[in-house]
């Protein structure tokens, strides 16, 4: 049963990793379709990997041993993160390593030092998006911590499996206000973390309106693909936690392999769900200027808190 | 226990006394250092085995100082934070060797050397005081010794200033404890012996104890630099030898921590819940506004002083939120309050110490503080970068080191506040658990910043291109913190009960030692929640070695080749080019600017031909921080003022005086006759 | 009889007494103030002489006798000789002018009157009526030091005040003992010697003993 | 026999300036070893009041109302060791005093003329058993510190010694106001009895007397000799005359005088108590006091020159002494122990300040830079002097100060404490900052500087800080019974 349990960890890591190009190739896809463009297949982030794989490393001669570091750190830090999140499975054999402030703070782990390399080769954009990206990052996160608190109230836990478990066993609860507002929040801070529009846009080739892009301007090679594919990863994982805390239904809660196949598919039309919200979304809005960002973050830390409120008055 | 506390004092005073008396310049810093090495070691070995063994040691002399005797009692409370004053005092004291030597000639090693010795021995002795008077002296003592370590550099601009500042608010401070002990002792026994107190507190009038609370808080908030009484600690830091700066902010401000913690926990017994809501949000407040300042601060002491500031905060949101749970008698979860608090204490001790002895050596090499002359010291001091990296990641409370569990620790803390049966006081809660989650994500962005433009990237001025990397005794120092980082990161199952046998007993607190272990994680109580720093930090380490081990079997391409840098067609890289550290905190200036209220001066100088060429644009910007606004600035106009016009007293005239003596007589004969 | 005799008497020298005190208040020549004082002292060794004989205390005599050699006698001419020494410097422009003076020390005396009325009560002497007059001369004295500019008026207004000290020891104790009596002379005589030397110090380094230019120091 | 020891070296020594003419140096060594004597006399007597005894001289003659004249009881003997102390150091430090200033041979002679008679006045002042005595010996302090001040014929040294002069006169006469009608209230109760002016009598007949009598007298001796003490309002001298006296004198006058004053202050507060119980004495002595500590607080913030600083400084403790006696036995004791502690730390501070000032050839702070560089030993000691009078430990103001402040708490005065200990903080912040201007920075052009203090003028000071380091630590048992004694003399 233990060993189940940590396969099971490690079937749920490989599945993320294998799953996250996907998805970004399918809400680009899916992008380009709803703007009349024919678009990449879906599948096409999958190619890309391995052609960076396969690249020699371009590296700038002012960056330092932390900008060949930090690839891995980022990819490291998101993977673990992928340890922690249910995705088809709850509680996971290693829910108590970890909470949702563990998530959050392992994520914070990786933009710190995505924001480090960029600023190692001295480049001016590298510093603009580091400077712009730990802003937006910032900001986010009281969001973060609110929606966190409204969610461990009705829980009665931050550990995610509890989260989960608890949600199912009491289904009224993931309709209530209070948690609504508190989706509606993660949501905006899903599009900010993840640099989607209208905070960030991931398509963009203007170096002056980048945020993540800018950072990563100096990467080439396979530490472009480890920090690609660890982007990727991180949508996922904030899909995977919009899906599965908001809408837990059809994660599996035992080991039973039929329970564990429907779960795998029902994550997977979770995510394309919600894929297809982000693509609507990105379609729809045009990019806000940087400064009107705060504002944006502002509005979803007064959802959060509304939603705190009240799980209050109405526990 | 009695012989470490003999061994401890020696060391000290052998420190001090070989400092003022040998001759060499060489000896002076040997004797300094090996002194303050047996006395902090010393120190921690003492705290330690007293958090081990749980006993108490108790020592009274009633010789010395009349009036009360000198009288000291290691409870844990004390014992812990004497392991935070060992554990810090012996880099620090192994990194001044190194440090120091570039005094020589210039100031007073001799005293540097003695004051160091005086200070880590006062503030060893301060959380064993168990009278008073033994307390108030020590207290003094410490901040004057620490006085003549910030003015070291009394030649530099800004020093004395600094200096002044420093000793001014930590006295106005003293006064208010010297008030607070005695309205504590009560009125008739001449004992101002702690036990005293705490029996005297259960009769004392509900008046008197909040007098009491509010003048400790007032006292210790001002050694421990919380907001609006923070002013001296960004400026003197900064100017203070950077040792002595680490030591400054890892213990030295910390003995307000411990002194708010012995008085409101120890000898009050506790309070209602409203103590613990002015803490919490004076911890929020000064969470907050700490690292907004520090945000737009390039000197990279400054910036570190203002996140002490910030860390006080975070600090003192832990022990508000024990408060206001104690008084509802939710003990396990005011506990978990000041665990967290402790917790962030001992963390906050090793990582700033760290982080200042890491900017020292910066300092040390490039001879400037702004962060704008700095940049590229990576390459030239990889060890310093390297620990500096790991106190900055530490400090933005990134798994698995040690900033993280304590800022764990007091969210769940404050995610608990959902018990609390009074909406008013409960809904403070969440708000706090946003500006603490706002005042992390700045901090963290604040150290990018930190880390970045002083480590990263092309150096920005000759002298750092031309640095060095720090002697070995510094980089011992600096690497014994970068471990203790580390270990505190990866072992709060362990730390964590031990500091519920710190608390046990204090103020009604039950013991919890059992409550929160859980072999490698640390639990919130009533299996709220749980993590284990360890395994995930284990997780990581195997991941990262696991990546390049997949990647080489899977045969990527691992060649690599060096390149100019990428500049958008731009061809020459120069350090005018790099992003600047006032330009990556211009986003957030512009979120704060209500706070910051930024004034901005352009001065732009047109070419005499054509008004679409410049010849020079001066670009000037400052930020005068709020509270000399609103507060300092008019109180010193308005003593100011008040000293014009008691000077007018003095005229000269000796017809007035004559006048004075009269008019003084006949007010108090009529008085006398008639009141 | 004889108590009402000795008790009208002792009113009468104390009312003399403080009127020689208010003479300074509207004379401006120190010439006058000089006379005033001498006359004063005059009166006060008469008064010692009455106390001592109507109180049946020989000691008094002494004390009249030398309080006749220092205060009529040394002192005014001493006065004389400072006063001749400075021809030109004359009470100008006091502090407060003549009438507001006079108005004030009247207050000053009712004051005394109101200050010192338990003295009266407690009192069973039949010389008890002069003490609010000698607290009253007290007063004037100290007026006279505040109000007056020049060195020289400011001695003679500390005399009168000593000469109300004395009145009053008189008057309530008759007279406090021998010893300390001439303790005080002594110092009396020493203190005017200082602050005589003083004068001259100040006429030589200011020019003038006109005390207002001592403004120097201040703050 | 023992007063013998104690008054007659001072005047010994002065009748040996006056009859060696012109002035030799060894005159100076003869009264700096005379006074050696008096101090050995000084604690003689404290050593047998510790013991019990009360130490009596002279004859009684009962038609002249002499009765024992002089008396030293413990309150005595502390102030005695105090004045014999400070005027040792003193007569030493100016021993040489030819050799490190301008003075001329005339004006050494006149120094070493009165600065021994004003000893011996202030020593009789304190063992005098007659309040009268008393009151002329201290009327005779002034008379001989007048001579002294303007040692140097100076504008400013002219006005001050006036202003001194006239205010200490005027003041000292209202004393002897208040004496007489003490005094007179005596003789309306009890007849005209001789000995009715010694402190024996007077403490044993007061529980008679008349209450609203002594109110008044009370009034008239606290401005009378509070002037002598410095107490606000009647301060105003202070400044000018610490401001301008050569330093040996702002010594003697800033600790020792100082101490007599307060003396005579406490000894009639014991009295007037005896009548009318001490809420009334209390009550006025913590108006002026606290009148005392404003005016002081606020002077110092703008202070501009280091004597005059000082002078502040005095009027400052002279309030936190008032506020001492004012708050019972316990606020006795902690005035007492900060008087000992205030005189030397006072006495230490203006022969400093006489370096400086030699060094500089300006009182004024802002001349006055890099003093540890210009004289590195005056410098330290200045430095700490100045942390002591600002109550800071080690030293034993720190120690005085504490029991101050616990008196008044104990005695629910919470209120009054906190404005105290705001005002010293003023003082206490105005202070670190001109130490700081002072100790540090560039020396002025003119300034000659590396040269080492001459031993002879900073060595005996070291003696000053070692009593209040140690005071600061702890207290000996001796000064303990002493200090123990004198309260119940003063504060039943």
């Amino acid at each position: 049963m233990i060993v189940t349990g940590y396969v099971l960890e490690i079937a749920q890591v490989a599945l993320a990793l294998l799953l996250a190009p996907g998805l970004a190739g399918f809400v680009r896809w899916l992008k380009a379709r709803f703007q009349n463009r024919r678009g990449a297949p879906p599948w096409q982030p999958y190619f890309e990997l391995r052609k960076l794989f396969g690249k020699e490393v371009v590296m700038s001669n002012n960056a330092s041993w932390l900008f060949r570091v930090a690839p891995y750190i980022i990819f490291a830090s998101t993977v673990t993160v992928t340890l922690l999140v249910p995705m088809i499975v709850a509680p996971l054999a290693l829910d108590g390593m970890g909470d949702l402030l563990m998530v959050v703070y392992l994520l914070l782990l990786g933009t710190f030092f995505l924001a480090l390399a960029g600023l190692d080769p001295g480049t001016a954009f590298g510093g603009m998006g580091a400077s712009r990206e730990m802003t937006v990052a910032a900001i986010a996160e009281p969001t973060i911590a609110l929606a966190i608190f409204s969610l461990a109230l009705s829980a009665g836990s931050t550990n995610l499996g509890r989260i989960v478990t608890q949600e199912l066993a009491n289904p009224a609860v993931t309709v209530s206000p209070g948690h609504l507002l508190a989706l509606a929040a993660l949501f905006i801070v899903t599009l900010a973390e993840t640099g989607r529009l209208p905070v960030d846009n991931p398509a963009t080739h203007l170096e002056l309106t980048m945020i993540h892009e800018a950072m990563i301007l100096e990467y080439s090679g396979r530490y472009l693909a480890l920090i690609e594919w660890a982007s990727w990863l991180k949508l996922t994982i904030f899909f995977t936690l919009l899906a599965n805390l908001f809408v837990p239904w059809g994660i599996a809660t035992t080991f039973d392999p039929a329970a564990l196949t429907l779960a795998v598919l029902a994550l997977i039309v979770k995510l394309a769900v919600l894929g297809g919200i982000v693509a609507v979304v990105e379609t729809r809005v045009a990019k806000l200027r940087l400064f009107r960002v705060p504002e944006l973050l502002g509005a979803s830390f007064v959802l959060a808190l509304l939603a705190v409120t009240s799980s209050f008055l109405l526990k | 226990m009695t012989w470490l506390l003999v061994v401890m004092i020696a060391g000290y005073g052998i420190g001090a006394v070989g400092a003022l008396t040998l001759g060499r310049s060489l000896f002076v810093r040997a004797a300094a250092t090996s002194g303050a090495i047996i006395g902090a070691g010393a120190a921690f070995i003492l705290g330690s085995a007293n958090l081990l063994s749980g006993q108490t040691l108790t020592i009274q002399i009633s010789d010395i100082l009349p009036i009360t005797g000198f009288a000291l009692r290691l409870d844990g409370l004390g014992a812990f934070f004497l392991v935070v004053i060992g554990l810090l005092g012996v880099p620090v004291a192994l990194y001044s060797f190194g440090y120091s030597a570039a005094y020589e000639g210039r100031y007073s090693l001799r005293l540097i050397g003695a004051m160091l010795n005086g200070l880590l021995l006062t503030l060893s002795l301060q959380v064993m005081a168990d009278n008073a008077l033994t307390f108030l002296l020590l207290w003094e003592t410490m901040s004057l010794s620490a006085y003549w370590l910030v003015v070291t550099e009394h030649d530099q601009p800004g020093t004395l200033q600094a200096g002044g500042w420093y000793i001014a608010m930590t006295h106005i401070g003293f006064a208010a404890l010297v008030a607070m002990f005695l309205l504590l002792s009560g009125g008739d026994a001449m004992s101002t012996s702690f036990a005293a107190m705490r029996a005297n507190a259960l009769t004392l009038a509900p008046l008197a104890r909040d007098a009491v609370f509010l003048l400790a808080l007032f006292g210790f908030g001002s050694k421990a630099g919380v907001v609006p009484l923070h002013v001296w600690l960004p400026m003197a830091h900064p100017v203070a030898p950077s040792h002595v700066s680490a030591l400054m902010s890892g213990v030295v401000i910390k003995m307000g921590i411990y002194g708010l913690l012995r008085v409101t926990l120890d000898l009050l017994g506790g309070g209602p819940a409203w103590w613990g809501a002015l803490v919490l949000a004076v911890g929020t407040v000064t969470a907050l506004l700490g690292v907004l300042y520090a945000l737009m601060e390039h000197d990279l002491k400054r910036l570190l002083a203002f996140h002490s500031v910030e860390n006080i905060g975070i600090i003192l949101i832990g022990i508000g939120a024990g408060l206001i749970f104690r008084s509802y008698g939710l003990m396990a979860l005011a506990t978990l309050g000041f665990i967290g608090g402790l917790y962030h204490t001992i963390n906050h001790a090793s990582f700033k110490g760290l982080l200042f002895l890491g900017a020292g050596s910066v300092l040390h090499a490039t001879g400037t503080r702004n962060m704008e002359e700095m940049g590229g010291l990576i390459k030239r001091m990889p060890w310093t970068a390297l620990f500096f990296l790991i106190g900055a990641a530490a400090i933005s409370a990134l798994p698995p080191l040690n900033g993280f569990v304590s800022e764990w620790l007091v969210f769940q803390a404050l995610l608990g506040g959902f018990n609390i049966p009074v909406p008013e006081v409960a809904v403070a809660f969440p708000l706090a658990v946003g500006m603490l989650a706002l005042t992390s994500g700045l901090a963290a962005a604040c150290f990018v910043k930190a880390f970045g433009i002083s480590f990263l990237a092309i150096p920005r001025s000759h002298e750092a291109e031309h640095a060095h990397e720090a002697p070995l005794s510094m980089r011992i120092g600096m690497a014994i913190l970068a471990l203790a980082c580390i270990a505190l990161g990866l072992a709060p199952f362990s730390v964590v009960p031990l500091l519920g046998g710190v608390l046990a007993g204090l103020g009604g607190l039950p013991d919890t030692r059992s409550v929160f272990t859980l072999d490698l994680m640390v639990q919130a109580p009533a299996g709220f929640a749980q993590v284990s720093p360890t395994w995930i930090g284990l997780g990581l380490l195997i991941l990262l070695a696991l990546i390049p081990l997949v990647m080489r079997l899977m045969h990527v391409n691992r060649k690599r080749r060096v390149s100019d840098t990428w500049g958008c067609g731009r061809i020459g890289q120069t350090p005018r080019m790099e992003y600047t550290a006032t330009s990556f905190a211009e986003p957030l200036r512009r979120v704060f600017a209500e706070l910051y209220r930024p004034t901005k001066e352009l001065s732009i100088d047109f070419h005499p031909e054509s008004k679409y060429f410049v010849k020079s644009i001066k670009y000037s910007s400052r930020i005068t921080p709020l509270f000399d606004r609103v507060l300092y600035d008019p109180l010193l106009r308005l003593i100011q003022r008040i000293s014009r016009q008691v000077r007018r007293i003095q005229t000269g005239s000796l017809h007035l005086y004559l006048m004075y003596v009269a008019v003084i007589l006949i007010l108090l004969l009529i008085a006398a006759r008639w009141f | 009889m004889n108590d009402a005799l000795f008790s009208q008497l002792s009113t009468l020298g104390s009312s003399v007494i403080l009127l020689y005190g208010f003479t300074l208040l509207w004379r401006k020549s120190l010439h006058a103030y000089t006379v005033a004082f001498q006359w004063q002292s005059i009166a006060l060794t008469f008064l010692f002489l009455i106390i001592g004989y109507f109180g049946h205390d020989v000691e008094l005599y002494y004390v009249a006798g030398f309080l006749f050699v220092l205060k009529v006698l040394i002192l005014p001419r001493y006065l004389g000789k400072l006063e001749q020494r400075f021809p030109g410097e004359r009470e100008s422009r006091p502090y407060v002018n003549v009438a507001t003076s006079l108005v004030v020390a009247g207050l000053l005396v009712l004051l005394a009157y109101a200050i010192t009325r338990p003295l009266v009560l407690v009192s069973d002497l039949p010389t008890r009526g002069g003490l609010p007059l000698a607290v009253g001369l007290i007063f004037v004295g100290l007026f006279v030091i505040i109000t007056r500019k020049k060195a020289l008026t400011q001695i003679v207004g500390f005399l009168v005040m000593e000469n109300g000290i004395a009145l009053l020891a008189a008057l309530g104790t008759y007279g406090i003992p021998l010893i300390i009596e001439l303790g005080v002379f002594l110092d009396v005589l020493m203190g005017f010697l200082v602050m005589q030397v003083f004068v001259y110090h100040i006429h030589d380094t200011f020019e003038s003993i006109d005390v207002d230019q001592l403004n120097e120091l201040r703050h | 026999m023992i007063f013998f020891l104690l008054l007659l070296p001072p005047l010994v020594a002065s009748l040996l300036a006056l009859l060696v003419r012109p002035h030799r140096e060894f005159v100076g060594w003869v009264s700096a070893l005379l006074s050696l004597i008096s101090l050995g006399a000084a604690i003689t007597i404290a050593a047998q009041t510790i013991a019990g005894d009360v130490p009596i001289w002279g004859l009684t003659i009962n038609s002249l109302g002499l009765e024992g004249v002089l008396r030293a009881d413990s309150l005595s003997a502390l102030v005695l060791v105090c004045i014999t102390a400070v005027a040792a150091l003193t007569l030493f430090l100016s021993s040489g005093v030819g050799r490190t200033t301008h003075y001329d041979a005339k004006q050494l002679r006149r120094y070493q003329i009165f600065i021994n008679l004003f000893i011996a006045a202030m020593l009789l002042a304190v063992s005098a058993n007659n309040v009268g005595v008393m009151w002329i010996a201290i009327e005779a302090t002034t008379i001989f510190s007048a001579f002294l001040i303007p040692l140097t014929i100076r504008k400013t040294s002219i006005e001050a010694s006036w202003k001194y002069l006239l205010l200490s006169s005027v003041g000292i006469g209202l004393a002897f106001a208040g004496t007489v009608l003490a005094y007179f209230d005596f003789v309306a109760r009890s007849g005209r009895v001789e000995n009715a002016l010694n402190w024996t009598t007077l403490m044993a007949t007061a529980p008679l007397l008349h209450p609203e009598v002594i109110r008044l007298a009370f009034v008239f001796l606290l401005i009378g000799f509070g002037t002598k003490a410095g107490i606000a309002p009647m301060h105003t001298w202070k400044p000018d005359a610490y401001g301008e006296s050569p330093a040996p004198l702002g010594a003697l006058m800033s600790s020792a005088l100082f101490a007599v004053a307060i003396y005579a202050i406490a000894r009639w507060k014991a009295v007037t108590d005896a009548v009318l119980g001490s809420s009334y004495s209390n009550n006025l002595l913590l108006t002026l006091g606290m009148l005392s500590l404003i005016i002081a607080a606020f002077s110092v913030v703008r202070a501009k020159n280091y004597k005059r600083m000082l002078a502040y400084s005095s009027v400052e403790h002279t309030g936190l002494i008032c506020l001492g006696l004012a708050l019972g036995p316990l606020g006795a004791f902690a005035a007492l122990l900060h008087l000992v502690n205030h005189t030397a730390a006072k006495s230490l501070m203006f022969f400093l300040v006489g370096n400086i000032e030699r060094a500089y050839r300006s009182p004024l702070i802002e001349r006055v830079h890099g003093l540890l560089k210009v004289l590195p030993q005056t410098g330290g000691l200045f430095a700490a002097g100045l942390l002591a009078l600002i109550g800071l430990p080690p030293f034993g103001l720190f120690i005085s100060e504490f029991a101050l402040f616990r008196a008044g708490f104990a005695l629910n005065q919470p209120v009054l404490m906190g404005i105290t200990l705001v005002l010293m903080s003023i003082v206490f912040i105005s202070f670190i900052v001109h130490l700081n201007k002072m100790l540090y920075g560039a020396p002025p052009e003119g300034v000659i500087t590396g040269k080492a203090d001459r031993l002879w003028n900073v060595a005996p000071l070291y003696i000053s800080i070692g009593v209040l380091v140690v005071l600061g630590l702890t207290l000996p048992a001796p000064l303990a019974t002493l200090l123990k004694q004198s309260v119940e003399i003063i504060a039943k």
